[in-house]
Protein backbone atom coordinates (compact mmCIF):
# COMPACT_ATOMS: atom_id res chain seq x y z
CA UNK A 1 0.00 0.00 0.00
CA UNK A 2 1.42 3.61 -1.36
CA UNK A 3 -0.40 5.29 0.69
CA UNK A 4 -0.15 3.96 4.46
CA UNK A 5 1.99 6.70 5.58
CA UNK A 6 -0.39 9.51 4.81
CA UNK A 7 -3.28 7.96 6.93
CA UNK A 8 -2.90 9.59 9.87
CA UNK A 9 -2.36 13.40 8.09
CA UNK A 10 -5.17 12.54 5.92
CA UNK A 11 -7.78 11.95 8.88
CA UNK A 12 -6.98 15.19 10.38
CA UNK A 13 -7.79 16.32 7.37
CA UNK A 14 -10.92 15.45 6.83
CA UNK A 15 -11.48 16.20 10.85
CA UNK A 16 -10.67 19.52 10.40
CA UNK A 17 -12.74 20.06 7.33
CA UNK A 18 -15.63 18.72 8.82
CA UNK A 19 -15.08 20.66 12.09
CA UNK A 20 -14.91 23.64 9.83
CA UNK A 21 -18.40 23.32 8.51
CA UNK A 22 -19.68 21.88 11.59
CA UNK A 23 -18.79 24.38 13.84
CA UNK A 24 -21.13 27.09 14.75
CA UNK A 25 -18.96 30.24 15.10
CA UNK A 26 -17.62 31.63 12.19
CA UNK A 27 -14.35 33.03 14.00
CA UNK A 28 -13.64 28.99 15.11
CA UNK A 29 -14.20 27.93 11.86
CA UNK A 30 -11.89 30.59 10.70
CA UNK A 31 -9.51 29.56 12.46
CA UNK A 32 -10.23 25.66 11.70
CA UNK A 33 -9.53 26.35 8.11
CA UNK A 34 -6.45 27.90 9.55
CA UNK A 35 -5.80 24.60 10.63
CA UNK A 36 -6.77 22.55 7.78
CA UNK A 37 -4.30 24.29 5.52
CA UNK A 38 -1.68 23.99 7.50
CA UNK A 39 -2.10 19.88 7.59
CA UNK A 40 -2.77 20.34 3.83
CA UNK A 41 0.69 21.98 3.76
CA UNK A 42 2.11 19.12 5.54
CA UNK A 43 0.39 16.40 3.56
CA UNK A 44 2.11 18.37 0.45
CA UNK A 45 5.11 18.39 2.08
CA UNK A 46 5.40 15.02 2.66
CA UNK A 47 4.47 14.26 -0.96
CA UNK A 48 7.36 15.92 -1.89
CA UNK A 49 5.81 19.25 -3.61
CA UNK A 50 7.84 22.10 -1.41
CA UNK A 51 6.61 24.63 -3.61
CA UNK A 52 2.97 23.81 -3.29
CA UNK A 53 3.18 22.78 0.26
CA UNK A 54 4.63 26.81 0.38
CA UNK A 55 2.38 28.01 -1.29
CA UNK A 56 -0.48 26.46 0.92
CA UNK A 57 1.05 27.88 3.76
CA UNK A 58 1.28 31.51 2.65
CA UNK A 59 -1.94 31.86 1.21
CA UNK A 60 -4.09 29.56 3.18
CA UNK A 61 -2.56 29.82 6.25
CA UNK A 62 -1.42 33.25 6.10
CA UNK A 63 -3.46 35.00 3.92
CA UNK A 64 -6.86 33.93 4.10
CA UNK A 65 -7.08 34.02 7.37
CA UNK A 66 -6.33 37.52 7.52
CA UNK A 67 -8.29 38.31 5.08
CA UNK A 68 -11.49 36.39 6.39
CA UNK A 69 -10.85 38.16 9.50
CA UNK A 70 -10.67 41.67 7.86
CA UNK A 71 -14.21 40.62 6.00
CA UNK A 72 -15.29 39.38 9.80
CA UNK A 73 -14.23 42.72 11.33
CA UNK A 74 -15.86 44.43 8.28
CA UNK A 75 -19.33 42.95 8.57
CA UNK A 76 -20.00 40.42 11.33
CA UNK A 77 -23.32 41.07 12.84
CA UNK A 78 -23.31 40.59 16.91
CA UNK A 79 -25.09 37.18 16.22
CA UNK A 80 -23.00 34.99 14.13
CA UNK A 81 -25.03 31.85 14.53
CA UNK A 82 -25.67 30.02 11.23
CA UNK A 83 -28.78 28.49 10.83
CA UNK A 84 -28.57 25.67 8.36
CA UNK A 85 -31.45 24.52 6.89
CA UNK A 86 -31.39 20.21 6.50
CA UNK A 87 -30.21 18.83 2.99
CA UNK A 88 -33.02 18.46 0.46
CA UNK A 89 -33.44 15.05 -0.72
CA UNK A 90 -31.76 16.20 -4.56
CA UNK A 91 -28.65 16.96 -2.51
CA UNK A 92 -28.68 13.62 -1.06
CA UNK A 93 -28.92 11.88 -4.22
CA UNK A 94 -26.67 13.95 -6.11
CA UNK A 95 -24.11 14.20 -4.17
CA UNK A 96 -23.18 10.62 -3.32
CA UNK A 97 -23.55 9.74 -6.86
CA UNK A 98 -21.38 12.15 -7.68
CA UNK A 99 -18.72 10.82 -5.35
CA UNK A 100 -19.49 7.29 -6.77
CA UNK A 101 -18.90 8.51 -10.42
CA UNK A 102 -15.78 10.05 -9.24
CA UNK A 103 -14.27 7.46 -7.46
CA UNK A 104 -14.92 4.94 -10.71
CA UNK A 105 -13.42 7.60 -12.89
CA UNK A 106 -10.34 7.57 -10.85
CA UNK A 107 -9.95 3.91 -11.58
CA UNK A 108 -8.78 4.44 -14.45
CA UNK A 109 -6.20 7.42 -13.88
CA UNK A 110 -2.33 5.87 -13.57
CA UNK A 111 -0.91 4.80 -10.58
CA UNK A 112 0.97 7.44 -8.23
CA UNK A 113 4.56 7.72 -9.91
CA UNK A 114 4.31 5.11 -12.11
CA UNK A 115 6.83 5.45 -14.45
CA UNK A 116 4.86 4.24 -17.60
CA UNK A 117 2.09 6.73 -17.07
CA UNK A 118 1.88 8.69 -20.56
CA UNK A 119 2.55 12.41 -17.96
CA UNK A 120 5.58 10.97 -16.89
CA UNK A 121 7.10 9.03 -20.45
CA UNK A 122 7.23 12.22 -22.39
CA UNK A 123 6.08 15.52 -21.11
CA UNK A 124 7.86 15.44 -17.83
CA UNK A 125 11.50 14.33 -18.95
CA UNK A 126 11.25 17.00 -21.54
CA UNK A 127 10.47 19.70 -19.05
CA UNK A 128 13.14 18.78 -16.92
CA UNK A 129 15.96 18.32 -19.46
CA UNK A 130 15.43 21.27 -21.46
CA UNK A 131 14.08 23.60 -19.03
CA UNK A 132 17.44 24.68 -17.88
CA UNK A 133 18.96 25.28 -21.36
CA UNK A 134 16.08 27.23 -22.26
CA UNK A 135 15.31 29.40 -19.34
CA UNK A 136 18.47 29.62 -16.93
CA UNK A 137 16.11 28.88 -13.49
CA UNK A 138 17.10 26.60 -11.60
CA UNK A 139 13.31 25.66 -10.67
CA UNK A 140 11.75 23.54 -12.80
CA UNK A 141 7.97 24.62 -11.34
CA UNK A 142 9.37 28.10 -11.42
CA UNK A 143 10.66 28.01 -14.60
CA UNK A 144 7.17 25.82 -16.24
CA UNK A 145 4.71 28.82 -14.48
CA UNK A 146 6.90 31.65 -15.37
CA UNK A 147 8.28 31.09 -18.70
CA UNK A 148 6.40 28.34 -20.55
CA UNK A 149 3.01 29.42 -19.35
CA UNK A 150 3.75 33.35 -18.56
CA UNK A 151 0.86 34.51 -20.27
CA UNK A 152 -1.56 31.79 -18.92
CA UNK A 153 0.04 33.11 -15.38
CA UNK A 154 -0.53 36.53 -16.08
CA UNK A 155 -3.99 36.70 -16.59
CA UNK A 156 -4.65 34.43 -13.57
CA UNK A 157 -2.58 37.34 -11.89
CA UNK A 158 -4.98 39.92 -13.44
CA UNK A 159 -7.90 38.30 -12.48
CA UNK A 160 -6.71 37.93 -8.47
CA UNK A 161 -5.63 41.32 -8.82
CA UNK A 162 -9.23 42.83 -10.15
CA UNK A 163 -10.94 40.47 -7.33
CA UNK A 164 -8.85 41.49 -4.66
CA UNK A 165 -9.66 45.06 -5.62
CA UNK A 166 -13.19 44.78 -6.02
CA UNK A 167 -13.01 42.92 -2.73
CA UNK A 168 -11.02 46.39 -1.24
CA UNK A 169 -13.67 48.47 -2.58
CA UNK A 170 -16.63 46.57 -1.33
CA UNK A 171 -15.11 46.11 2.28
CA UNK A 172 -13.78 49.72 2.79
CA UNK A 173 -15.09 50.92 5.99
CA UNK A 174 -17.03 54.22 5.80
CA UNK A 175 -14.31 56.75 7.23
CA UNK A 176 -17.13 59.44 8.92
CA UNK B 1 22.75 45.83 9.05
CA UNK B 2 21.19 42.89 10.65
CA UNK B 3 18.98 42.74 8.09
CA UNK B 4 21.62 41.32 5.88
CA UNK B 5 23.06 38.87 7.63
CA UNK B 6 19.31 37.64 7.90
CA UNK B 7 19.38 37.43 4.24
CA UNK B 8 22.47 35.43 4.17
CA UNK B 9 21.69 33.16 6.62
CA UNK B 10 18.23 32.17 4.59
CA UNK B 11 19.69 32.04 1.13
CA UNK B 12 23.29 30.59 2.26
CA UNK B 13 24.10 31.37 -1.53
CA UNK B 14 27.88 33.49 -1.84
CA UNK B 15 27.70 34.54 -5.28
CA UNK B 16 28.34 37.92 -5.18
CA UNK B 17 25.32 38.87 -7.49
CA UNK B 18 22.80 37.48 -4.89
CA UNK B 19 24.81 39.20 -1.99
CA UNK B 20 24.40 42.50 -3.84
CA UNK B 21 20.35 42.08 -4.25
CA UNK B 22 20.59 40.78 -0.60
CA UNK B 23 22.67 44.02 0.56
CA UNK B 24 19.98 46.59 -1.60
CA UNK B 25 16.87 44.80 -0.27
CA UNK B 26 17.72 45.44 3.83
CA UNK B 27 18.79 48.87 2.87
CA UNK B 28 15.43 49.41 1.33
CA UNK B 29 13.66 47.70 3.95
CA UNK B 30 16.04 49.45 6.70
CA UNK B 31 15.23 53.02 5.38
CA UNK B 32 11.20 52.14 5.21
CA UNK B 33 11.51 51.20 8.87
CA UNK B 34 13.96 53.32 10.21
CA UNK B 35 12.37 56.18 12.53
CA UNK B 36 10.04 53.41 13.82
CA UNK B 37 12.31 51.47 16.23
CA UNK B 38 12.70 53.29 19.65
CA UNK B 39 16.20 52.00 20.38
CA UNK B 40 19.29 51.22 18.17
CA UNK B 41 21.15 48.54 19.26
CA UNK B 42 24.50 48.59 20.25
CA UNK B 43 26.92 46.31 19.79
CA UNK B 44 28.03 46.00 23.44
CA UNK B 45 24.15 45.91 24.19
CA UNK B 46 24.12 42.71 22.17
CA UNK B 47 26.95 40.73 23.91
CA UNK B 48 25.42 41.71 27.16
CA UNK B 49 22.05 39.75 25.81
CA UNK B 50 23.88 37.07 24.43
CA UNK B 51 25.49 36.72 27.98
CA UNK B 52 22.43 36.91 29.60
CA UNK B 53 20.46 34.06 27.39
CA UNK B 54 22.36 30.97 29.16
CA UNK B 55 21.40 32.02 32.76
CA UNK B 56 17.64 32.49 31.14
CA UNK B 57 18.00 29.26 29.89
CA UNK B 58 18.93 27.22 32.93
CA UNK B 59 15.84 29.29 34.55
CA UNK B 60 13.67 27.91 31.85
CA UNK B 61 15.09 24.33 32.18
CA UNK B 62 14.35 24.17 36.37
CA UNK B 63 11.04 25.91 35.83
CA UNK B 64 9.88 23.14 33.26
CA UNK B 65 10.69 20.19 34.88
CA UNK B 66 8.25 21.93 38.15
CA UNK B 67 5.87 22.57 35.73
CA UNK B 68 6.28 19.27 33.98
CA UNK B 69 5.45 17.33 37.67
CA UNK B 70 2.82 19.84 38.18
CA UNK B 71 0.98 18.68 34.84
CA UNK B 72 2.17 15.01 35.84
CA UNK B 73 0.84 14.73 38.74
CA UNK B 74 -2.48 12.64 39.38
CA UNK B 75 -4.19 15.40 41.71
CA UNK B 76 -3.35 18.52 39.21
CA UNK B 77 -1.92 20.79 42.44
CA UNK B 78 -2.12 23.97 40.65
CA UNK B 79 -3.38 27.18 41.70
CA UNK B 80 -3.39 29.83 39.45
CA UNK B 81 -3.15 33.93 40.66
CA UNK B 82 -2.55 37.02 38.64
CA UNK B 83 -0.26 38.98 40.17
CA UNK B 84 1.02 42.64 39.74
CA UNK B 85 4.84 43.10 39.36
CA UNK B 86 6.35 46.38 39.19
CA UNK B 87 9.38 46.74 38.28
CA UNK B 88 12.04 49.55 38.63
CA UNK B 89 13.21 49.20 34.54
CA UNK B 90 13.21 52.57 32.97
CA UNK B 91 14.02 51.19 29.00
CA UNK B 92 11.31 50.39 26.59
CA UNK B 93 13.06 47.77 25.32
CA UNK B 94 14.14 46.32 28.74
CA UNK B 95 10.35 46.06 29.85
CA UNK B 96 9.88 44.10 27.02
CA UNK B 97 12.89 41.65 27.27
CA UNK B 98 11.81 41.69 30.69
CA UNK B 99 8.11 40.07 30.01
CA UNK B 100 9.57 38.16 27.34
CA UNK B 101 11.74 36.25 30.06
CA UNK B 102 8.13 36.02 31.73
CA UNK B 103 6.66 34.58 29.05
CA UNK B 104 9.42 32.63 27.63
CA UNK B 105 9.84 30.86 31.27
CA UNK B 106 7.18 28.67 31.80
CA UNK B 107 4.68 28.31 34.41
CA UNK B 108 4.58 32.61 34.22
CA UNK B 109 2.94 34.75 31.45
CA UNK B 110 2.40 38.30 31.11
CA UNK B 111 -0.63 39.10 30.72
CA UNK B 112 -0.44 42.80 30.48
CA UNK B 113 1.98 46.02 30.32
CA UNK B 114 1.68 49.35 31.43
CA UNK B 115 4.81 51.26 31.29
CA UNK B 116 6.88 49.14 33.77
CA UNK B 117 4.01 47.86 35.42
CA UNK B 118 3.25 44.12 34.82
CA UNK B 119 0.13 42.16 35.41
CA UNK B 120 1.57 38.21 35.57
CA UNK B 121 -0.39 35.23 35.49
CA UNK B 122 1.52 32.21 37.76
CA UNK B 123 0.26 28.82 37.74
CA UNK B 124 1.24 27.73 41.24
CA UNK B 125 2.54 29.53 44.95
CA UNK B 126 5.85 28.63 44.42
CA UNK B 127 6.40 30.07 41.05
CA UNK B 128 4.82 33.16 41.72
CA UNK B 129 7.15 33.95 44.60
CA UNK B 130 9.79 32.91 42.37
CA UNK B 131 8.78 35.67 40.55
CA UNK B 132 8.33 38.09 43.62
CA UNK B 133 11.49 36.97 44.63
CA UNK B 134 14.05 35.36 42.65
CA UNK B 135 12.85 37.23 39.50
CA UNK B 136 14.04 39.86 41.23
CA UNK B 137 17.52 38.24 39.78
CA UNK B 138 16.39 38.41 36.77
CA UNK B 139 15.14 41.90 36.90
CA UNK B 140 18.62 43.03 38.71
CA UNK B 141 20.41 41.16 35.48
CA UNK B 142 18.31 43.22 33.12
CA UNK B 143 18.85 46.07 34.61
CA UNK B 144 22.56 45.51 34.25
CA UNK B 145 22.49 45.04 31.08
CA UNK B 146 21.16 48.47 30.20
CA UNK B 147 22.71 50.25 32.98
CA UNK B 148 24.28 52.83 30.75
CA UNK B 149 21.93 53.44 28.08
CA UNK B 150 19.92 56.88 29.30
CA UNK B 151 16.22 55.76 30.40
CA UNK B 152 12.92 57.05 27.99
CA UNK B 153 10.43 55.64 30.29
CA UNK C 1 26.82 11.79 17.88
CA UNK C 2 23.84 9.98 16.53
CA UNK C 3 22.80 8.60 20.19
CA UNK C 4 23.21 12.13 21.22
CA UNK C 5 20.85 13.43 18.95
CA UNK C 6 18.44 10.43 19.40
CA UNK C 7 18.56 11.45 23.44
CA UNK C 8 18.16 14.55 22.52
CA UNK C 9 15.19 14.09 20.42
CA UNK C 10 13.72 11.83 22.71
CA UNK C 11 14.15 14.26 25.62
CA UNK C 12 12.40 17.01 23.49
CA UNK C 13 9.17 14.60 22.90
CA UNK C 14 8.76 13.66 26.74
CA UNK C 15 8.16 17.38 27.11
CA UNK C 16 5.65 17.81 24.04
CA UNK C 17 3.82 14.85 25.42
CA UNK C 18 3.77 16.44 28.47
CA UNK C 19 2.59 19.45 26.98
CA UNK C 20 0.03 18.20 25.04
CA UNK C 21 -1.60 16.29 28.32
CA UNK C 22 -1.38 19.84 29.88
CA UNK C 23 -3.62 21.07 27.33
CA UNK C 24 -6.33 18.47 27.69
CA UNK C 25 -5.61 18.27 31.38
CA UNK C 26 -5.64 22.32 32.83
CA UNK C 27 -8.81 23.99 33.23
CA UNK C 28 -8.73 27.41 31.41
CA UNK C 29 -7.08 29.27 28.83
CA UNK C 30 -4.62 30.64 30.92
CA UNK C 31 -3.43 27.94 32.80
CA UNK C 32 -3.17 26.11 28.83
CA UNK C 33 -1.23 29.13 27.57
CA UNK C 34 1.31 28.07 30.09
CA UNK C 35 1.49 24.22 28.46
CA UNK C 36 1.80 25.53 25.43
CA UNK C 37 5.00 27.91 26.35
CA UNK C 38 6.25 25.01 27.74
CA UNK C 39 6.16 22.97 24.35
CA UNK C 40 7.44 25.96 22.77
CA UNK C 41 10.73 26.82 24.84
CA UNK C 42 11.87 23.64 26.02
CA UNK C 43 10.71 20.52 23.79
CA UNK C 44 10.91 22.67 20.48
CA UNK C 45 14.41 23.50 21.56
CA UNK C 46 15.33 20.00 22.46
CA UNK C 47 14.12 18.64 19.13
CA UNK C 48 16.01 20.96 16.78
CA UNK C 49 18.88 21.02 19.06
CA UNK C 50 19.38 17.23 18.72
CA UNK C 51 18.53 17.45 14.49
CA UNK C 52 21.17 20.09 14.64
CA UNK C 53 23.71 17.52 16.35
CA UNK C 54 22.67 14.96 13.91
CA UNK C 55 23.65 16.90 10.83
CA UNK C 56 26.45 18.07 11.85
CA UNK C 57 27.95 21.36 11.29
CA UNK C 58 26.89 23.01 7.85
CA UNK C 59 24.59 25.66 6.99
CA UNK C 60 21.37 24.04 7.25
CA UNK C 61 22.45 23.91 10.91
CA UNK C 62 22.64 27.57 11.03
CA UNK C 63 19.19 27.65 9.69
CA UNK C 64 17.76 25.45 12.04
CA UNK C 65 19.06 27.65 14.60
CA UNK C 66 17.65 30.65 12.88
CA UNK C 67 14.26 28.77 13.08
CA UNK C 68 15.07 28.42 16.73
CA UNK C 69 15.27 32.27 17.57
CA UNK C 70 12.77 32.50 15.12
CA UNK C 71 10.58 30.50 17.63
CA UNK C 72 11.95 31.70 20.79
CA UNK C 73 11.15 35.49 19.60
CA UNK C 74 7.90 34.92 18.27
CA UNK C 75 6.27 32.75 20.25
CA UNK C 76 6.20 34.93 23.95
CA UNK C 77 4.84 37.55 21.49
CA UNK C 78 1.86 35.28 20.36
CA UNK C 79 1.60 34.15 24.35
CA UNK C 80 1.68 37.63 25.39
CA UNK C 81 -1.31 38.83 22.90
CA UNK C 82 -3.61 35.44 23.52
CA UNK C 83 -3.43 36.18 27.07
CA UNK C 84 -4.31 40.16 26.77
CA UNK C 85 -6.98 39.47 24.50
CA UNK C 86 -8.45 37.00 26.43
CA UNK C 87 -8.12 39.28 29.96
CA UNK C 88 -9.21 42.44 28.27
CA UNK C 89 -12.48 40.46 26.51
CA UNK C 90 -13.25 39.63 30.16
CA UNK C 91 -12.46 36.10 31.21
CA UNK C 92 -12.10 35.54 34.81
CA UNK C 93 -8.84 33.25 35.33
CA UNK C 94 -9.99 29.92 36.72
CA UNK C 95 -9.56 29.48 40.70
CA UNK C 96 -9.78 26.81 42.55
CA UNK C 97 -12.95 26.20 44.83
CA UNK C 98 -11.93 27.67 48.30
CA UNK C 99 -14.36 26.53 50.87
CA UNK D 1 17.75 6.01 12.56
CA UNK D 2 15.09 6.30 9.73
CA UNK D 3 12.98 4.15 12.03
CA UNK D 4 13.32 6.22 14.94
CA UNK D 5 12.61 9.47 12.75
CA UNK D 6 9.46 7.86 10.95
CA UNK D 7 8.51 6.80 14.65
CA UNK D 8 8.97 10.67 15.67
CA UNK D 9 7.45 11.53 13.08
CA UNK D 10 4.11 9.64 14.06
CA UNK D 11 4.41 10.96 17.36
CA UNK D 12 3.73 14.17 16.16
CA UNK D 13 1.21 13.88 14.28
CA UNK D 14 -0.60 12.20 16.98
CA UNK D 15 0.68 15.24 19.55
CA UNK D 16 -1.13 17.90 16.21
CA UNK D 17 -4.12 15.66 16.81
CA UNK D 18 -4.36 16.27 20.63
CA UNK D 19 -4.30 19.54 20.39
CA UNK D 20 -6.92 19.44 17.54
CA UNK D 21 -9.30 18.33 20.01
CA UNK D 22 -8.75 21.36 21.76
CA UNK D 23 -9.33 23.49 18.71
CA UNK D 24 -12.48 21.40 18.03
CA UNK D 25 -13.46 21.30 21.78
CA UNK D 26 -12.09 24.82 22.98
CA UNK D 27 -15.18 26.27 24.98
CA UNK D 28 -13.81 29.68 24.51
CA UNK D 29 -12.58 31.28 21.40
CA UNK D 30 -8.69 31.74 22.75
CA UNK D 31 -8.56 27.65 23.32
CA UNK D 32 -8.78 27.48 19.71
CA UNK D 33 -6.04 30.44 19.05
CA UNK D 34 -3.98 28.79 21.29
CA UNK D 35 -4.63 25.18 19.94
CA UNK D 36 -3.96 26.75 16.77
CA UNK D 37 -0.72 28.49 18.18
CA UNK D 38 0.59 24.70 19.08
CA UNK D 39 -0.86 22.49 15.96
CA UNK D 40 1.89 25.22 13.88
CA UNK D 41 4.75 25.16 16.58
CA UNK D 42 4.37 21.12 16.00
CA UNK D 43 4.14 21.29 12.01
CA UNK D 44 7.32 23.36 12.43
CA UNK D 45 8.97 20.79 13.87
CA UNK D 46 7.21 18.29 12.03
CA UNK D 47 8.72 19.96 8.73
CA UNK D 48 11.60 19.53 10.16
CA UNK D 49 11.87 15.76 10.90
CA UNK D 50 10.41 15.44 8.18
CA UNK D 51 13.35 17.23 5.90
CA UNK D 52 15.38 15.30 7.75
CA UNK D 53 13.57 11.69 6.96
CA UNK D 54 14.01 12.68 3.64
CA UNK D 55 17.50 13.87 3.31
CA UNK D 56 16.21 16.95 2.05
CA UNK D 57 16.86 19.72 5.24
CA UNK D 58 17.53 22.68 2.81
CA UNK D 59 14.31 22.82 1.22
CA UNK D 60 12.01 21.82 3.95
CA UNK D 61 13.84 24.71 6.83
CA UNK D 62 12.84 27.30 4.25
CA UNK D 63 9.17 26.48 4.46
CA UNK D 64 9.34 26.06 8.04
CA UNK D 65 10.37 29.37 8.39
CA UNK D 66 7.74 30.73 6.82
CA UNK D 67 5.46 28.91 9.29
CA UNK D 68 6.67 30.70 12.03
CA UNK D 69 6.58 33.86 10.73
CA UNK D 70 2.55 33.15 9.01
CA UNK D 71 2.06 32.05 12.54
CA UNK D 72 2.97 35.16 13.71
CA UNK D 73 0.84 37.46 11.53
CA UNK D 74 -2.14 35.21 12.15
CA UNK D 75 -2.24 34.78 15.63
CA UNK D 76 -1.38 38.43 15.78
CA UNK D 77 -4.29 39.44 13.81
CA UNK D 78 -6.90 37.06 15.34
CA UNK D 79 -6.35 38.70 18.88
CA UNK D 80 -6.08 42.17 17.66
CA UNK D 81 -9.64 41.39 15.99
CA UNK D 82 -10.75 39.59 19.59
CA UNK D 83 -9.07 42.48 21.51
CA UNK D 84 -11.13 45.02 19.60
CA UNK D 85 -14.75 43.30 19.10
CA UNK D 86 -14.71 41.05 22.55
CA UNK D 87 -14.89 37.67 22.65
CA UNK D 88 -18.35 36.25 20.90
Amino acid sequence: MTFANEIPLLLLLLVTAAGAILVKDLMSAVLLLGSYSFTLSLVWAWLGAVDVAFVEAVVGAGLATVLFLLTLFGTAPKDTRLRRPPPSLTTLIVFPLLGVLLLYAANDLPGFGDPNSPASVHISPSYLEQSYQDTHTPNVVTSVLMDYRSLDTMVETVVIFTSGIACALLLRRQSK
Amino acid sequence: MALFVFWVLLSASFEWIHLCLGLVCSFIVAWINSGHSPFVPKSRLAVRVLLYLPWLFYKIVQSSLHLSKLILHPALPIAPQLMTVESRLNHHAAVVLFGNSITLTPGTITAEVDRNTLIVHAMDQELGEDLAGGKKEMETKIADIFRDVEPDL
Amino acid sequence: MTILSIAFIVAGLFFLVVAAIGVIRLPDVFCRSHAVSLTDSLGAFLMLLGIAFYEGLDKNTLKILVVLSLLYILNPVIAHATIRAALRSGLKPWRKETP
Amino acid sequence: MKTFLFCVLVLLVILIGVYLYRVLQGPTIFDRVLGLNGISTKAIILLIVMGLYFERVDMFIDISTGYALLNLVGALAVNKYLEEKGAP
